[in-house]
């Protein structure tokens, strides 16, 4: 992965390297990146869940529940879907991007942090980029969970600052004629990308180009997959 | 609040570490941490607007020193704790002290639905919009104690509407208890050059109408 | 550099807690890092200017987890590594890895000498001042990743230019390797409502030529 | 002491309170106070020192004499006798506050943090408060090494944003017709506030004086004591 040092003079990145590379081994930044909780946050959590159970406050089922549903059917597949019929039906792509939360709903696709969708899509002349300064504000129902660098302090801080520097670190690199619009999520406003169709896909029908819809590509921090890669 | 969780534009924080085939979830706990919070949201514990403001309220050391799930699992206890629903020493030991057992609000069968439906944040004020796609405004240089979803980094910027949302819960005062005072929600850009000085990209936020002025 | 340095206005800090009676020190080590910090400058590790980077580039959760003498302490190893004169392994185990001894420059004959002069920052330049006193000036918004004294609470701000204190050495050049550049420094004052939206007070920063521009 | 919350509707303070009661103690802040560094770092500076001893690098005794001077000699004594000489004596108060580095250097009192003095003085109309926002720049000749609530973020973050609540935190309450001039020592300059005379000192010689200025009272953040509770 390419380093921050390389963008600007000033060697911030330097710093981290110098973590990273354990020169200064006092000094544990690991939660930064999400890494390497204290071993007593599964106790705590453990002990929270005991109590609430026992006393009739939480179901352990509806936990099951609830995580089983953003580990396997809420997740960025269900994104992937909008943007390929997107891409396949132009009836569809005008409903998207003319009332995103209805369209998106036609999947079945609702519920908590999508109730207001807005897709934004990209073209060969301007790149979406999705942030949450704030906190981390994310689209669940087309989405699932935020991955770890979303929800980094680097990429919240940065990602209005500097968008070509941080695309280069996703191995994004953009002409400089393409203009980059970045939407920080500061409502419950929540914004899809529809990244660029890739060449050569002509002939795919909607179940193959959902396979070259990444995560990344509908956040806008990646492209999607050319059709060899995928 | 001016606080360390307004990130925009903040220099120190490293590069970003994009992780290849990440899971959903990188430890269990994180996943119970999830889904205690979503199965306790149906005990009524507050607003999402006074859950982000919980959050970022965190001591900044404490915030900038613990991940994601670790600030859910401290301020969730915090809220338990605050409702009487159980006590800090019975979540620190995990034993209830008394042997009153209630009956758990959202059961599994429910979670399907708890999960796929919400309401929306959109209200009719019959108020008429003050500003206009098109038109030239300014965040204003306001600095709120409490919970606001106006960036620092674009207070006293110029931008432009770019679209109208209709009226909005105000998260200001609805993290407050204030009420949900909705309020008109514009998407407003504004170039790089007029918020860092430098740079070619145009940032867009939606901000709230008490937060903009006309410029 | 946009860091959690930069403090002014920052909410979630909590009280100021004045100690009463409180000691120098609070514990012996603070004492010797001091000693240490200011015998080691006799080794030329450095500008002012960039020591206090060094420090407000530390990790911005390390930054607001640690105290001043330990920032300190840490930051002096830092240095020190860099400059070769030890190495982390010799400073982390106390003990020296060669037989090599030198001659301390500083000794405890010179010491009232070098804690009682020091030199000026001012430096003739031969240009002539940009603004007067009594003018109007606003302070730029720019966001230099680098080391500035330009704090963010102030950009994009109106003040009033109250003192010419001539020129003195840039800090955002010389902290950086860039040569003193000196400018000239002003005293420039801001009305609190103009900073903060609210507020009576007024707030007074030495701020650099290039910091500004005519308002 | 008073708490923010009073200032405030919004209970950061809580916060506080909740902390220092120890109701959450898994997290520990001590070091945004100053207090209960970990126990390792006495050790780490014990080695460093070893080692840059062993290696010729620095004196021992050097770090004593460093020492004392900050414990004994160079303090804010030092100030309390420019303050009182100013008070005492017309013609140094114009010298004082025409030329403070000068008017500071007729005592001996020069030196690094001290290159470039100012001298602000408070009257009944105006009250003047020093911080460093960005670090925790002080006047060590005058002055010595700044006490922990002065490097505090508390302070450094509140001091430029809302110094009469600071200031009540002190236990000082000005009228609401004093204007407040805070002062950011953004540069080499430092400056020293000359506090009010207090009422009733007119019989009193300049040593005499002298025992009425505070520390706080020349950062501002207090007022120089009356003759009786001296």
């Amino acid at each position: 992965m390419k380093r921050r040092g390389r963008v600007r003079g000033y060697a911030v990145a330097d710093e981290w390297q110098r973590y990273s590379a354990g020169m200064s081994a006092q000094h544990h930044h690991a939660h930064d990146h999400g890494q390497a909780p204290p071993a007593d946050v599964a106790l705590r959590t453990q002990a929270l869940e005991s109590v609430l159970v026992a006393k009739g406050l939480v179901d352990p089922a509806a936990l099951d529940a609830i995580i089983e549903t953003y580990e396997t059917r809420v997740g960025p597949h269900n994104g992937a879907r909008v943007v390929a019929r997107a891409w396949a039906d132009p009836d569809y792509r005008a409903r998207l991007l003319a009332d995103a939360t209805a369209a998106i709903a036609e999947f079945g696709f609702t519920g908590r942090q999508g109730e207001h969708m807005v897709a934004v899509e990209n073209t060969a002349m301007v790149h979406n980029l999705v942030v949450c300064t704030l906190c981390s504000c994310y689209p669940w129902p087309v989405l699932g969970l935020p991955p770890v660098w979303y929800k980094s302090f680097a990429y919240r801080a940065r990602a209005v600052r500097e968008p070509r520097a941080v695309l280069a670190e996703f191995g994004v690199t953009l002409a400089d004629e393409v203009a980059i619009r970045v939407w920080d999520s500061t409502s419950e406003v929540r914004y899809l990308v529809i990244p660029q169709r890739p060449v050569g896909t002509e002939g795919l029908d909607e179940a193959a180009l959902t396979a070259l819809v990444t995560r990344d590509s509908m956040i806008g921090a990646g492209l999607a997959l050319a059709p060899a890669r995928a | 609040m001016d606080g360390v969780h307004d990130m925009g534009g903040m220099d120190g924080f490293g590069p970003v570490l994009p992780e290849p085939d990440e899971p959903v979830f990188h430890a269990p706990w994180e996943a119970r941490v999830l889904g205690l919070r979503i199965a306790m949201a149906a005990h009524q514990l507050g607003s999402l607007d006074s859950w982000r403001h919980d959050l970022e309220r965190l001591p900044p050391a404490e915030y900038l020193s613990t991940g994601y799930y670790e600030r859910w699992l401290i301020r969730l206890t915090d809220l338990i704790a605050a409702s009487g629903l159980a006590s800090r020493e019975e979540m620190a030991t995990g034993k209830a002290a008394s042997g009153e057992r209630g009956a758990p609000p959202l059961t599994a069968e429910l979670v399907p639905i708890a999960l796929g439906t919400s309401g929306s944040y959109q209200r009719q004020t019959g108020a008429p919009p003050r500003f206009a796609p098109g038109q030239s405004v300014r965040a204003r240089n306001i600095h709120p104690h409490g919970h606001t979803r106006l960036p620092r980094y674009v207070r006293g910027r110029q931008g432009r509407i770019e679209a109208d949302h209709g009226a909005h819960v105000f998260p200001d005062s609805n993290a407050h208890g204030g009420g949900e005072a909705p309020q008109r929600l514009y998407t407003v850009s504004f170039p790089a050059r007029e918020l860092w000085g430098e740079g070619d990209h145009e940032v867009r936020l939606d901000l709230w109408e008490s937060y903009l002025e006309p410029a």
